[in-house]
């Protein structure tokens, strides 16, 4: 065993390392649990949570581009009140830490679901969706809205004082614009990115691959604009942030780390690696002893931009 | 649910484009049951990204096979496989057929290479059934039957078999079927709802494999919904609820 | 021989077929003719040329990523004069439509390299490059702003009546609204999309894999967001659109059409096939033979989305 | 400039983790000259995306070969090429080393993989000029002496032959060279910068091969830049106005 600190804070919330598993690409947590170690995970962040269930949208839903894929889930979820009554009781069985991820389609939505959920002590933090791409209320069209961000923020912050992250789309110019935002009205963190939007079509039937018509893009091809958009935050606005995108490894989470990200998500990579976290967690520790790091937190926006 | 490194044990055309896989692979094996499925990474690099499902077509001993037709770029590579190369098999995924039950005869109904998993279906019956295989394809060369018994064929453009789609051969040919048949049908989704409907009509069992585009194969992703016929407001999963399905439960 | 058509016409600009190579992926026409044959191209768009010659960005500026690439060439051109005296010469031989690419740090530069240059006949057209994200003056400070494109438009179409197209940013929340802008101030056309800003960091050195630090990303891995961008502009705003981003084969030029190309440029795949672009062509006379199509100009916008 | 699939005859590891690869490729074999290179497709999709600059190491009828170790994903696939597998070339690319001219011996300096383009450039000079060659590696292991001539050894941590850098050594030996000696230098930039100092210093003519990260390999991608003593207001590009220069003509 080394000893290296491989915990971060993100906020008030101490995690015992950086790595989490990002909202939509691990369910419940259930069915991963049979592959992977869920309670050596930094954090699990649910599917996104909204106030009544959603059935999501018809299929095709899915479908895989040079490096990457695309996905329009509709943000299909069970809704607050079973999420409560059927899922957190594994949840607590899997002693990880719980951050629950929230989708509306209004501010009073974010809101009644955060008062609903908040006194429940097994979830830690929130983290806002603002920047769903794939259903037609809400997502996007918040998360292009630097005022709208700061407006939900502000709503959300007034209801929880547990961690507050605000999870902010790539499909804007200046990311960082809504970073400022989220952290004057009193996030604790944002996590960037969420998918970009794009689509695929079918050459003989002139159809979209998907049946939204588009999906959002997630998965190694994403993971360059993914730090640029990171480091932008980080250079620009003093807020932890949570870096996410295309993440197969732990080279690609130092490399976050590195610009700018406190903490990192992963997600496309479970899929086909369901224990990628904890190969992760493995190979970020044999990184910090080979680096001669006492603490991984030292990574942080340690760019050496010359 | 395992995830495997896997040697391959050899990879040989059994006909034209059709390719079976034999890999070495003891705890997958050990666990899959027949209508399961594997989730396969052909390469291991980032491209291609996902994993590609494929049914399980024979399982014996501590070894996997599968059946499989060059598709796209991921079966492309697949069919290069040597023995000796290593494949990373995620599996035994989804539910499969529910062979146990009270009936005497089972039919089994493939389309193209909807075979795929019927030799290990065969092979897990107990030997007091009755095996009838019904195999269709739309011309000759898109026929397999590959370990399966008491084949009838039929070919869309009549170049073997019966001429007309397997489906109208069933219909021909149900004076054959004992009263407490169960049919198990996998293959293209206009042949499963054909079957869909004459199991219907005919008041027969029968349980269906569906196919549709995945990313995990294990429920995490929501990414394969299927319509149910009980509750409309939710989706199945293709990969966690079925891929088989009894032929009632849902909507094509 | 098949009797398709395969040809279009851009505003007033009539093309033999519907591919182009994009600006900075060809030079001036010179290295890439050995290994194919330019005549048969539907248009040549030249590297972006600047009023004064540009040494460009120092090394590294390239780097791959998954199935990507970054560049950061900083626009390195020889210049206007030097373009006139040094290059047209061999472009005029090569006998194919040429467009000049011009990308400027002022509105006044634009217009003054549109004066000099609008006298050269065998100019057939310009494509102003207002999106070039890897200087610091122009590029994506002009390309993030509605305003700005439009004004730019506005002015170099007051100094030429030959084509004009505008290209477009990938890196802004709504590209339609520039294409609106643009069609507004008289451009003939808008191309989309240019790269999407991006980074790579070393993990050991922790120094940007690019000096310029971001870079531009295209390939194969934008695919799906370039086409989300074309779809977005053809479904609002009526203006001839040349798609472009990842692009490596006819199939994929197809797509672009369906999504609401009239053309489509071709940019990475010429590092690695040069000869991409007549492979591209011959793909799409087969595809239009086998769909029993009379012109290839009907597939543009012919998306089917029920 | 061609692009040819070429067709792998042997690849074979001539030390540890350095693999020499030869293929069929008529065309270019038979227009290339020593010290240009060749930009290679690795695999036949998307990824790796880019082409792979590698020396020619020799050219024999219209066979060329390459030499070259495992550095990341596109050398791993190459070194699991096998004989019969295709592989598509691009070349002969840049200028190689100018070896006409009035010199009566040839020193070769090389570090690690920087050997690569000097067997066929041996076999390339007229039999009346000397050949001395000196090969500097981190250590042992990482030495490349294929095909080189009367050949002396540096080891940075001594595990063979004189221990120190390459440079190091040729200080120590140049009373062997003649007044018409020519450099010529291939391998790390410190290296290559070391001995573009070497033969300043002494008034020897030297060109160095240079290597630098490359997109398209001829030209049209402007994505290698070299600083030149020419003209400051621009640069030259590696893949076509070198990789080979005069080592007085750039500025490393
Ligand atoms: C439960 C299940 C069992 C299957 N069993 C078999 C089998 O035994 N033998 C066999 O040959 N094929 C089987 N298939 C289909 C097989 O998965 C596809 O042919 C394969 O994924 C195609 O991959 P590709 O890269 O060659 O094609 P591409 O077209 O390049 O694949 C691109 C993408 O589309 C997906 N895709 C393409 N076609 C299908 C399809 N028909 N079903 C699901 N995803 C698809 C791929 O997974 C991939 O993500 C099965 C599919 C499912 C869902
Ligand atoms: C003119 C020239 C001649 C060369 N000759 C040889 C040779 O004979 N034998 C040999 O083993 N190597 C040679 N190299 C280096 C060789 O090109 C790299 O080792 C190879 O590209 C690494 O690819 P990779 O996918 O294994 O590594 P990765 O690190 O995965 O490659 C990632 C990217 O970086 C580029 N890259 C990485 N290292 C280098 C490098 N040192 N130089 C240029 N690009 C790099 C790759 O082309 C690729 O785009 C030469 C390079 C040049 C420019
Ligand atoms: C299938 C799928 C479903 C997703 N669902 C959600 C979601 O419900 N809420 C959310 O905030 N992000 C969702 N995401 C986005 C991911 O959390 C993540 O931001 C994105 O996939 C980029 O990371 P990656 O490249 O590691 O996958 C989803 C992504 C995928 C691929
Ligand atoms: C090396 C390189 C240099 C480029 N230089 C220019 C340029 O000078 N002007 C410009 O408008 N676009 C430039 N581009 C952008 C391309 O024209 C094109 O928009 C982009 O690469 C996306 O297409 P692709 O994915 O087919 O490469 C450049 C792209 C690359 C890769
Ligand atoms: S394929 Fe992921 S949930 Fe079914
Ligand atoms: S590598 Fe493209 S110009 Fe040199």
């Amino acid at each position: 065993m080394s000893n290296v600190d491989l915990s971060v804070n993100i906020g008030k919330l101490k995690l015992q390392n950086p790595v989490m598993l990002a909202s939509g690409t691990v369910g419940y947590g259930n069915e991963i649990s049979q592959f992977t170690d869920l309670s050596k995970i930094g954090a699990i962040i649910t599917k996104s949570v909204s106030l009544k269930p959603r059935k999501g949208n018809p299929p095709q839903r899915i479908v895989e581009t040079s490096s990457g894929m695309l996905n329009a889930i509709g943000l299909a979820n069970v809704g607050v009140e079973q999420f409560i009554l059927e899922k957190i009781p594994f949840l607590r069985e899997v002693n990880s830490t719980l951050i629950c991820n929230i989708a509306a389609s209004s501010i009073e939505e974010y809101v009644e679901c955060l008062k609903i959920l908040d006194g429940q002590d097994i979830i830690k933090g929130f983290e806002i969706n603002v920047s769903c791409p794939n259903v037609k209320e809400g997502g996007l069209v918040y998360g292009n809205d630097v005022s709208a961000v700061g407006k939900i923020t502000e709503k959300v912050r007034a209801v929880t004082d547990k961690l507050l992250i605000i999870k902010l789309s790539p499909n804007t110019a200046h990311v960082s614009d809504f970073a400022l935002v989220a952290k004057k009205e009193g996030a604790d963190a944002v996590s960037a990115i969420n998918t970009l939007v794009g689509t695929a079509f079918d050459i003989y039937t002139r159809k979209p691959k998907i049946k939204n018509i588009t999906g959002g893009l997630s998965g190694p091809a994403i993971k360059p604009v993914a730090l640029a958009k990171v480091l932008e935050i980080s250079r620009k606005v003093d807020i932890p942030i949570i870096g996410i995108g295309g993440i197969m490894n732990w080279q690609d989470a130092v490399e976050f780390m590195i610009c700018g990200a406190t903490a990192v998500q992963i997600g496309t990579v479970n899929f086909i690696n369901p224990n990628a976290g904890i190969e992760i967690i493995q190979g970020l520790q044999e990184y910090c002893t080979k680096m001669k790091m006492q603490s991984i937190s030292e990574l942080t926006s340690s760019y050496n931009l010359e | 649910m395992f995830t495997e490194k896997a040697v391959v044990q050899f990879l040989k055309p059994i006909e034209q484009n059709i390719y079976l896989l034999k890999a070495y692979s003891p705890k997958i094996s050990q666990n899959i049951k027949p209508g399961q499925f594997c989730n396969i990474k052909v390469s291991d690099t980032d491209f291609p990204l996902l994993r590609r499902p494929f049914s399980i077509c024979e399982a014996e001993g501590d070894c996997v096979s599968f059946l499989f037709n060059i598709h796209g770029i991921g079966t492309k590579i697949l069919s290069g496989k040597r023995e000796g190369n290593e494949i990373n098999i995620l599996g035994p995924l989804g539910n499969g057929f529910n062979i146990s039950g009270n009936y005497d005869q089972a039919v089994i109904v493939a389309g193209g290479l909807g075979s795929a998993p019927f030799p290990y279906l065969i092979n897990s019956l107990d030997s007091s059934k009755e095996v009838l295989s019904y195999v269709g394809a739309q011309t000759k060369t898109d026929l397999v039957t590959y370990k399966l018994k008491s084949v009838s064929i039929s070919t869309d453009d009549g170049t073997a078999g019966f001429k007309g789609n397997v489906i109208e051969l069933l219909e021909k040919q149900k004076r054959l079927f004992v009263k407490n048949v169960k049919l198990f049908g996998c293959g293209p989704t206009p042949m499963l709802k054909a079957l869909q409907k004459f199991s219907a009509e005919n008041n027969y069992e029968c349980e269906i494999s569906t196919e549709c585009a995945m990313a995990c194969g294990f429920g995490i992703c929501q990414g394969c919904p299927i319509e149910s016929t009980a509750n409309i407001n939710s989706y199945k999963l293709v990969c966690k609820d079925g891929p088989v399905f009894n032929s009632r439960d849902i909507v094509l």
